[in-house]
Order: structure tokens, then sequence, then C-alpha cells
């Protein structure tokens, strides 16, 4: 039987692909790609703990939450790329710098 | 001077060579076919031999049973799929030709053409794979498959009857649901990758269609989900045992107006008409397929009666009573393919009747009326599991004359639907004309 | 009205403009000056007793004989129901009139063919291009001494 | 009506109405030559922004065929066929206008049982070819079933034409001086076999198509084209009446005795949306199909007794002279302007195809529509290439 | 072991996909890894009895999300999309920021040891509804509360900003 660790270790894996997604890329899109992976590496952490008992269901309804969350940011998060888009034709984040919609 | 254009000799080769012969000796077809195909074949023997042999040297004890029994569900799933494919497809065509009056396929396979889309089929393989230039080679390759094989794992949780299911999940219903939510997936890339226009218009078009009719279509079942409790598809065929009066979907009023609405946003799901916009043939050429040719079309092809199946197939288990028989007899999963292939018949009736529907008017219909409208069918079948109980005798009494009222009305709907076809069909020669009637047989 | 009729309303409009007419026969038309025609082409149309409101043909008629390229402008009002048709001459070597397009829209794509076929040019043309043949052909093809093209692109033709 | 400014028309075609604080990504569509709802070679160059379509170009010559040209080779006799090749849907209408263009020219006088058979002919090939345009115009829609129909009906026809003449579409039957050969025994039968049967129909097409409400919402208030624009940009036939004028040839100036026919000249009412829209539009030739029963049911009735040809020599010779004939084509106005230098072949032969001046009030009209709209707009103008290049 | 093979399959997935995005230049592409990744992450709850979220991973981010991204990647890649790889400078920083994290994270996961080692039972639908509608039923509600708000502020943000098309059509083609 697979034990904790393995899952964590991925977790853990996955949250730092997702960092390093988040700087390297200048493409708004390529950051919310990053952010998501930082959630899914949070959410695999939480069912992980509760499979192997800790906290009962409490991981996964967390995790459930995770999810609920991510696609209301996501929503919002392309709602305001595509603006950004429209405004300034670029979805290069550097752009914009203006506070201006 | 004359110019005379200079022809290079004539070199026979390409699909009618093929299909001779294919006529004449099928051993260097097979080859030949082998080798289009031979690194897939290879890829799939290898690991499907390691995957054989090492499975059965490791649990050769306890679980070669199921090992083998999964195996054979599998393989058993497979060729139900493509049936209800090939058969989906030559009875679209059959069905097609005799709403105009015309006669369909009649010459392969003697009886009916019945086996024109076999044909069909054998044709495609041996095309050219096109691939464009300048589309993005691995998408284009991968889309086909992003498109059947969700569509097929849906039947994986699809129960025809108590038993008849290959894995009695917890919650097969919402599986079902996300398999089919994945093929538009396929669609997506395939559109994107072909690096056509039209092919990206139609990527579009069903993103946008797709998502929005995927909550209109999940809150209908969730209305049935709440009268039952569970979203588990054998739980909630089994609540329905005991003839049409126990089915579903005369319930409760919620319930039967929820089937139509879970009915209408189902053909949105699988592009069927009037929302074949995605295809869209005489907008957008051929919409996310523009591009495509021989196999990978074939697949795509193959995905849409897949899915129209599983659609109707959900619809059946969750409104009309699923593998029960309606005048209450035993139960077997031909009652379930009987209905899911009469739920798929009515699709093609409608894509063969009705006109397609304009992009804005698809999102209107489903953000302005389709959705608020479950939305209150939601609650309104939630409100009556409150208060439809022991708990309060006089709204009960009413809720069981309720469903004796939709009962009939459903019977009164399906005599009207018999009495039309047979009107129709007696009346054949005067409705369809002189001219047709000197050509149908029987007539 | 009848054709004469019509003649006579455009003489009483303006009888410099008009360079000749005829009331009978199967053509009834008045033959106006080439500069005149945007004028001309407006009381058409707005004069109450003539009412032409439907533009119906531009022909473009090629006279090597005469050294003139003619313009007809078939006309014919919805409202009165009567047909009339006027004509302008032009220089063959040097085609040019104003375009009647801003009067009758439905003269710009008449116009373009003709200057696609006939090489006349329509001056304040908002959109003169070739409309039949290619973009870059070379020639009038229903001009009478037109030659016929041997090879385009590499395509060669039975002469 | 409404004085048309000189100003506005390029503004219009240009300009696509867009606020300028908003860029948005304009994508260039290339429609056709090759493209299931052109209907033919038709190329349009669309600007789209999203579904929205910003700006169509018409590029129309893929089909020319040089008739005008080939016309000052051929003696008038020869150039009958080529007639037939100009609207190919409706070749004896075709054939009928070059015919009587070249009898005005020539005083020509024409018996009357030709006149009554052209006049059959002629409604019949209306019939055929309105059936052609609206159940192309469901397959443009996205439904399938009612082209079928409309080919099941129109199959009829194409063989009462066969019978009489032959040929199933480039007829050349309506000749210079009458029509080339007297009916075959029965025939008159057999047509009114077809109207009994055909009449009924029609019914059918409106409860399949007209009266659908998906058709209705796609066509309804799509593509409006006022009586002002119609008649400015040359629009003729169904596409003018669909805009609510009632302006038909065979009543303003009759030819062939159509003077002697009790008929309706249909014209669109907007009773599913705005007046001149698609809808309007596809529903005038439904209403058409209506009238020209009616009329072939007269003809048959008048028809006498007699020759079917006007004694006119071989080779046609005609006065130096010119003439301008119009006659009402299924698509609108088809013109011939003739000009004769007296010898045995056209001077100059100019054709007016209706569809293509109803093709020029297309870049007015795609502005503002959705990309599904552009087919609905073409199917609703209803061209034929073949006369749109000639 | 099976599980172990599943779970490697799974985790190699989600882990190339990660890599592939942080080496890709090409949007559409690393939006379709994401897809991989979160697939395998629904493979991997299924793995571990998760059905339900597993389901929900698959209907909400794949069939929802991700398809809206694709979407969104696709209305904004016609031109050339900005700086997609990392320069050899940016290259080193994050591979010492990836070094340090990881050199941190991978011990204190060593060290965990959960205190009964036993697996719980999978759990069923059921008891996830208890627990959202029960212990969780603050963050539930709120969670509905910031769906809406979501739903709202995209609806406002991307709301047209050219003017409705009915009304313009009918004024569009008038306008002689």
């Amino acid at each position: 039987m697979m034990g904790l660790t393995p899952y964590l270790i991925l977790s853990a894996i996955l949250l730092v692909l997702g960092i390093a997604i988040i700087i390297s890329k200048r493409n708004a899109i390529a950051m919310l790609i990053g952010v998501e992976f930082i959630l899914n590496a949070a959410a695999l952490n939480l069912v992980a703990f509760s499979r192997h008992g800790v906290g009962a269901l409490s991981g996964q309804t967390a995790a459930l939450f995770v999810i609920v969350l991510a696609a209301a940011e996501a929503v919002v998060a392309l709602a305001i790329f595509l603006n950004f888009y429209h405004t300034i034709a670029t979805v290069d984040i550097d752009q914009g710098d203006q506070l201006k919609g | 001077m004359m110019y005379i254009p200079q022809r290079p000799p004539v070199e026979y080769k390409g699909l009618s060579l093929k299909i001779v012969r294919l006529a004449t000796r099928w051993g260097p077809t097979g080859i030949s076919l082998a080798l289009r195909f031979a690194w897939g074949i290879f890829f799939a023997a290898v690991v499907a031999l390691v995957l054989f042999v090492w499975l059965v040297g490791r649990f050769i004890n306890p679980l070669l049973p199921w090992f083998i029994r999964d195996f054979v569900v599998v393989v058993g799933l497979l060729g139900f799929v493509c049936i209800v494919a090939i058969i989906g497809i030559w009875g679209e065509r059959k069905v097609s030709g005799r709403i105009q009056s015309r006669l369909g396929p009649m010459r392969t396979g003697h009886w009916h053409g019945w086996a024109q889309s076999l044909a069909d089929g054998l044709k495609f393989v041996q095309k050219e794979d096109l691939i464009p230039r300048d589309a993005d080679q691995p998408l284009f390759r991968l889309a086909p498959y992003v498109a059947l094989v969700p569509a097929f794992c849906a039947y994986l949780a699809l129960p025809f009857g108590v038993g008849w299911v290959f894995r009695d999940a917890d919650v097969s219903l919402l599986f079902v649901l996300a398999m089919l939510a994945i093929e538009v997936l396929g669609v997506i890339m395939a559109g994107w990758a072909s690096n056509s226009k039209w092919s990206l218009y139609g990527a579009m078009r069903e993103g946008c269609q797709l998502v929005s009719y995927e909550i209109p279509m999940g809150l209908s079942l969730l209305a049935a989900v709440v009268a039952t409790g569970s979203v588990n598809l054998i739980t909630l065929g089994e609540a329905q045992s005991g003839g049409w009066f126990a089915w579903l979907i005369f319930q409760n009023p919620f319930l039967f107006l929820a089937f139509f609405t879970y009915y209408v946003a189902s053909l949105a799901s699988c592009k069927r008409s009037p929302f074949d916009l995605p295809e869209g043939e005489s907008e957008l050429v051929a919409g996310f397929h523009t591009e495509y040719s021989g196999f990978r079309f074939v697949m795509f092809f193959f995905a849409e009666y897949v899915a129209m199946f599983a659609v109707s197939a959900l619809a059946t288990i969750i409104f009309l009573g699923g593998w029960h028989s309606p005048i209450g007899g035993p139960s077997s999963p031909l009652w379930f393919v009987l209905k899911s292939t009469f739920l798929v018949w009515v699709q093609m009736w409608i894509r063969w009747t009705l006109p397609r529907i304009r992009i804005d008017q698809v999102m209107h219909a489903c953000v302005k009326y389709l959705l608020p409208f479950t939305l209150l069918l939601f609650l309104g079948s939630s409100l009556w599991q409150l208060y439809d109980n022991p708990a309060h005798p006089a709204f009960k009494g009413f809720a069981n004359l309720l469903r004796g009222v939709l009962g009939v009305l459903g019977l009164v709907l399906l005599g009207l639907y018999f009495f039309g076809a047979g009107y129709g069909y007696y009346n054949r020669n005067r409705l369809v004309g002189q001219m047709a009637r000197r050509h149908l047989p029987g007539a | 009205m009848t054709p004469s009729e019509i003649i006579e309303v455009l003489r009483e409009h303006d009888a410099e403009a008009v360079v000749s007419a005829v009331a009978d026969g199967p053509y009834p038309h008045v033959v106006l000056k080439a500069e005149e025609i945007v004028t001309a082409a407006g009381f058409l149309k707005s004069e109450p007793r003539l009412r032409f409101d439907l533009l119906r043909c531009i022909s473009a008629i090629d006279w090597p004989a005469k050294n003139s390229i003619e313009l007809a402008y078939d006309l014919i009002s919805t409202s009165l129901a009567h047909a009339f048709a006027i004509k302008v001459v032009l220089d063959r070597a040097n085609p040019q009139v104003e375009s009647v397009g801003g009067i009758w829209p439905a003269a710009q794509w008449h116009e373009r063919e003709a200057f696609d076929l006939m090489g006349v040019t329509f001056l304040y043309h908002p959109d003169l291009r070739r409309i039949l043949m290619p973009e870059d052909w070379t020639g009038h093809p229903l001009r009478k001494d037109y030659q016929d093209v041997v090879e385009y692109k590499g395509l060669k033709f039975n002469p | 009506m409404k004085e048309i400014e000189l100003q506005s028309q390029p503004d219009l075609l240009h300009d696509g109405e867009v606020p300028s604080d908003v860029r948005t990504e304009e994508l260039v569509l290339n429609m056709g030559p090759q493209h299931p709802s052109t209907h033919g070679v038709l190329r349009v160059i669309l600007q789209t922004d999203g579904e929205l379509v910003l700006k169509a170009t018409p590029y129309i010559g893929y089909l020319h065929r040089s008739a005008e040209k080939i016309a000052e080779k051929v003696t008038y006799r020869q150039f009958t066929p080529y007639t037939d090749r100009l609207d190919y849907l409706a070749a004896m209408n075709n054939n009928l206008g070059f015919a009587l263009a070249v009898e005005k020219l020539g005083g020509i006088e024409v018996p009357p049982r030709a006149d009554y058979l052209r006049v059959i002919f002629a409604e019949l090939n209306r019939i055929a070819s309105h059936l052609m345009a609206t159940g192309s115009y469901g397959l443009d829609m996205g439904a399938f079933t009612p082209l079928i129909y409309c080919f099941r009906e129109r199959e009829w026809i194409m063989d009462l034409f066969e019978a009489a003449c032959g040929a199933r579409l480039t007829y050349s039957y309506i000749t210079i001086g009458g029509v080339r050969e007297d009916l075959p025994e029965g025939w008159i039968q057999k047509c009114r076999e077809f109207l009994d049967y055909f009449e009924p129909k029609i019914a059918e097409y409106n409860n399949l198509l007209s009266y659908n409400h998906i058709f209705i919402n796609r066509t309804g208030n799509v593509g409006i084209c006022p009586a002002e624009l119609a008649v400015a940009y040359g629009l003729t036939g169904p596409c003018l009446r669909g805009s609510g004028l009632a302006w038909d040839l065979r009543k303003a100036t009759p030819y062939c005795r159509y003077n002697e026919f009790e008929f309706d000249i249909s014209v669109g009412r907007g009773q599913n949306g705005t007046l001149g829209d698609c809808w309007d539009r596809y529903f005038v030739r439904i209403l058409e199909m209506v009238q020209s029963v009616r009329i072939v049911r007269q003809a048959l009735d008048k028809l006498t007794d007699g020759p079917v040809q006007a004694k006119v020599p071989r080779i046609v010779k005609l006065p130096a002279g010119e003439v301008y004939y119009e006659v009402e084509n299924p698509r609108g106005q088809l013109g011939f302007h003739l000009v004769s230098d007296g010898g045995t072949s056209p001077y100059r032969l100019k054709i007016r195809g209706p569809s293509f001046c109803n093709l020029s009030v297309l870049p007015v009209l795609a502005p503002n529509c959705l990309l599904a709209d552009i087919s609905a707009l073409l199917g609703s103008i209803d061209i034929v290439m073949g006369e749109v290049d000639r | 072991m099976l599980e172990t093979a599943v779970f490697f399959l799974f985790a190699t997935v989600a882990v190339t996909a990660g890599l592939a995005i942080l080496l890709s230049t090409h949007i559409v592409r690393m939006a379709y890894w994401l897809i991989a990744m979160l697939i395998s992450v629904a493979g991997l709850y299924f793995l571990m009895g998760a059905y339900f979220l597993g389901v929900i991973q698959v209907l909400v981010y794949v069939g929802g999300v991700a398809v809206l991204l694709v979407f969104g990647v696709m209305l904004t890649s016609r031109q050339q999309a900005p700086k997609l790889r990392p320069g050899p400078g940016e290259a080193l920083w994050l591979t010492i920021v990836a070094a340090v994290l990881l050199a941190g994270l991978i011990p204190s996961i060593l060290r965990v040891r959960p205190e009964q080692s036993a697996l719980v039972a999978e759990n069923s639908v059921a008891d996830i509804g208890h627990s959202l509608l029960g212990e969780f039923l603050g963050p539930f509600e709120l969670a509905s509360v910031l769906l809406l708000v979501a739903l709202l502020g995209a609806a406002y943000l991307a709301r047209p900003k050219i003017p409705v098309l009915g009304a313009q059509q009918k004024k569009g083609t008038t306008a002689l």
C-alpha cells in the first residue's frame, strides 16, 4: 500500500512547479496556469491527509472548496485578462501598469 | 500553334486499386494497412502483452477472475459502442431518407443497405491521412482520440441493468456527465490545431455552447437526483421499478418538465440539430472537422453517435425507468437499449426536421430561458420532496392525483405519436406524392 | 409619360445638355453631353413628372468607326411605370465620365463592369476596380480591337 | 421616397459602426469560392469581430465565360443556347428575354399559340426556379428536408420540360419567332395533373419551413432592405417585392399577353419581422409559386390552335438600331441591350443579370450581421453565379 | 503493486506537464498540458478513494475551467505571445528558488508521521454531503456567495463594449 509520503512529495513538486511557472512567465494566462498548479498541489495535499486519517472528511471537503474557489478565480481572472487584452491588445502583464480599464 | 497539354502517363494507384485488391486478395491489403498503423499496433500489442503477462503473473490467485471479467466487459463495451455508432450512422441515413421521401442506402449488404457504414468505414480507413502543413501536428493527431475516448469512458459507469455494469461507482451519474464534458476538449483541440478559421469558429462555438448547456443539463438531472436521493445510476434505475407509473418522469410535474429540458440540453451537448452550430455545414463548411479526413474524421463521427447514445441512455435511466419494462414485467437490459434507441431516433427525427439556430439565439435560449427554468425545476422538485411524505397526508393525496394525471398524459402523448405515425403510414401515398410513390417499394 | 413628353421635360430643364433625341422606334432615348450627366441624372430621378428611380443597366458600346464609346443608361420608374434611356458619347482614346453612383448606387457595379470590359474611367467612383476579370488583366476584352491573350500566368490559350 | 445622399454610401460601406475605443482582433475570413452556402463560385471576403461581420466584400468573376463577347461572334439563333447558361435555373425565361429583344428590334410578330406556350413554360420554370431557391434556402438555414421535397416537385417540372423539348436544364425551347416545337400528345393533361398535385404542396412547405419558429427567428429581422435601398441598388424581382414594393414587369410593361391573365403581385408584408427582411424575400417566392400556378392554369385554358413559329429566316438579319428589353425572370429583371449594325450577329449585346444587381446590395446589408446571417442573406438574395459572372 | 504503478503513472504525467509548461513557448500547448495535469490529479483522487472529488475535479475543472482557459487562450493568442521562455539569468534564479523550496519542503515531508497509519475507508457522497451541510455549512454558504459575486464580476468585466446586436442590426441597415 502507498504511504502518505509519495503524495506529499508529488504535491510539493507541483507547488514548486507552479511557483516556477508564475515567476518565469510574463503571459497572464500562463501565470493563471501556474496558480492552478499551486491550488491543485494544495488540494492533493488535503486529500492525501484525509485519506490517511488526519481530520476525517475535512480534507476532502476543503479540497472541494479549493476546486470551487479555483473555478471562481479562473473565471474572474479570465474576464480581467480579456478586458485587459481588449484594452491594450496584449496579455503581457508588464504592460498593464497604467491602472486604467 | 496549338498547345496540347502533355499529361504524364496514367499511373493507377490509391483508393480504387486498393478496393480492387481488397476484393481479390485480402493479404496485401491487410499487410499495407498493418504497415500504416504499424507503430500503433506494435505499441498496443507490446503494452497489452506486458500488462497481461505482468498482471497474470502477479495476480494469478484471487484477482484473475476479476481481471478476466474486466477484460471481457471492456471488450464487450467497445464492441457495443462500435455497433451503436455503426447502426447509428446507418440508421441516421435511413431515417433521413424516409423523412425526405427517399430510400437511403439500399445496396450494400442487400438488406436495406445494412452494411453501408461498414463499407464507409473501410473506405475511410484506406484514405490518405491528410494533415494540413500549417496545422499543429501533435494536437491535430491527438484531437480525435480526445473526442472519442471520453465518450467511450462514459459507458464504463453506465449500467445496462442491475449487475450489467463495468463498475458500479457511487458517483456514476456525475462520472458520466464528467466524461461527456471532456469530449468538448477534443473538439476545441481539433478546431484550434487545424489552423483554419472555419475550424476555429467551430471550436469557439462548441466551447460556448457546451459550457453553457452543461449547467441546465446537470440541473435537470439534479432535480431527479433530489427525488431519489442518490447519484448512483443503479439506485436511480431501481427506484423506478413496477410499470410506467413508477417512472421518475411521472413522479411530479417538475420532473416531467425536467425530462424535456434535459433532452433539449442534451441535444446541445451532442451538437445535434438544431444546435449543430459547431459543424454548421452551410455556415462553417464543416466546422471543427473541416480539415479532417479518413480515419480521424471517422473518430469524430463515432464520438458523436457514441455520445448521442450515452445522453439518451442517461435520460432513460433517470427519467424513463431504465431497464424496467413499462408494463411491470421482468426488467431487462433489452428494455434499456430499446428506450435509449427510441430517444436516439427522436434526436435524428429532430435533426431532419428543424433548421439550425444562430449562436446568439443558442446562448440566449440557454441563459435567459433554460437556465432559470431548470433552476426553478430544481427548486420545485426539492420542495415537492419536502412535502411529499406521510407527514403531509393532504399533499400526498394531491401528489398521487397529479401523478396519475401525468401518467395518463404521458400515455396520451405516446398514443398520439403512434396515431400520427400510423396516419402518416397509411396516407403515405397522398402525403408523399405520386412522383416519389412511383419509386417507393411496397406502395 | 410617352418618350416625346419625357424629351420635352428634359429640354425644358436644360436644353443645352441635350445633344440629340430619338422619340420613336424601339429605343427612345436622348443623347446628353457627357459633362452634364450627373446633373441630368439628378433631375431625372427627382423630377416629380419623371421619377426614374431604378437604374436598370449601363451598357457601354464601342464604335471604332465613329471613334467613340457610347454609354447607355437604361432607366425605369417604379412609381410611374415608364421607361427611358439616356446616352453619352465619349472619346474612344480617353473615355471619361463622372460616376452616377451617388444618384443610383446600382450604377456602381455596372460602372465597374464598363471600366473592366470597356475601359471607361468613371470619375469620383468610390471603388473603381476590375469586377469580372482578374485584377492584373491587361486590356479591355469587349473593345472591338481587343487582342486575345495568349498566355496568362503560364497558362496558354488556343489562338 | 427618401433622397439618397451622395456621400453617405461609401461611409456605410467602409465604416463598420464600431466604436473606435474598442480594439478587438479582426479576423479576415475568406468565404468561397468553394463554400456550401455561396451558391456557386462567389467569393466574399468577410471582416469579422468574433461572430459579428463588420464588412463583406464580394469578389465575382470566377464563372465569367465571356457571353457578351461570344454574342458578337455568333448569329442571333446561335446565341439562344448561350442564354440558357446565364441563369441556368431559369433557362426558359432567359430564352424568352433574348427572343423578345430580337423580335422587338426585328419587328417580328409571334403567333398567339406560341405566346401562350411561352407563358406556360416561363411560369413553370419560375416555379422550378423558386422551388430550388426556397429548398436550398432551407438548406442554408440547416434544414435539409425541404430541399429534397422541393426537388421532388421540381423533378416533375423537369419531366414536363423534357417531354416538350428533350432537355432538362438548358432548353433553348423558346426561340426567335416562337417556340421550337409544339407540345407532344397528352402534355396538357400531365401539366394539369402536376398543378393539381403541386398546389397543396405549397402549404406543406409553409408548415415545414416558412412558419417554423426557428426559421422565422433566423430570417426575420435579418438583412433588412427597405424599399428605397432596394430600388437604389437596382434590386428587382422577389428581392424588390420582398421590400414591399409591388413592382412586376409582367404588370408594369406586359409582354407575351401577360395582360390577359389574372394574377396578383406578391409582396412582402413584414408579418414576421421588419418589412424587407430575409423572411419576406423568401416568402415572396412561395407566394409567387401560387400565382404562377394560377397563370399556368389560365394559359392552359386559353391555349388556342395554330402555328407555334412565325416565319423567320434561318439566318436572322436585324435592321441597324438598338433596343433594350427586359423580362421578369424568377430572380428579377433580365435585360438585353441589343445593338445591331444590320449584320447577322449582334454588334453588341449587354446582358443585365438580375442576380448581378441583387448581389451588389450585399456589402450594404452584411455589416452588423452575424456570420450565420451571411448565409441567410445570400440565400434570400438567391443569386445564380452563371448570371452574375455571365 | 498496481496502485504504485498507477500512482507513478499519474505522478509522472503531472510532473511532466509542469515541466512542459515551464519549458514550452506555446500558450495553447500549455493549456493542454494543464488539462493533462488536472486529469492526472483527478486520477490520483480516484486512486485515493475520493471518487466524488475526482469526478468533480473532472466536471468542474476540466469541463469548465480548462475549457474557459483554452477559450481565453484562443481568443488572445493571435499575436505573438510575450516572453514565454525564461532567459539564462532568470533560469538560474528559478533553479535556485525551486531548489531552496524543495530543500525546505522535502525534509519536513519526510518527517511527517501520520498518527494512525490505517487507511480511512472509502467515503460515500452522502458523507461529504452531510459534512458540507453540517460541519462546513458556514464556508459552504460563503462559497456560494463568492460564486455569485464571481459570476456578477465576470459578467460585468466581460460586458459587451459594442451596442447590443439586435438594436444595432435594425439601425445599421436603414442608415441610408
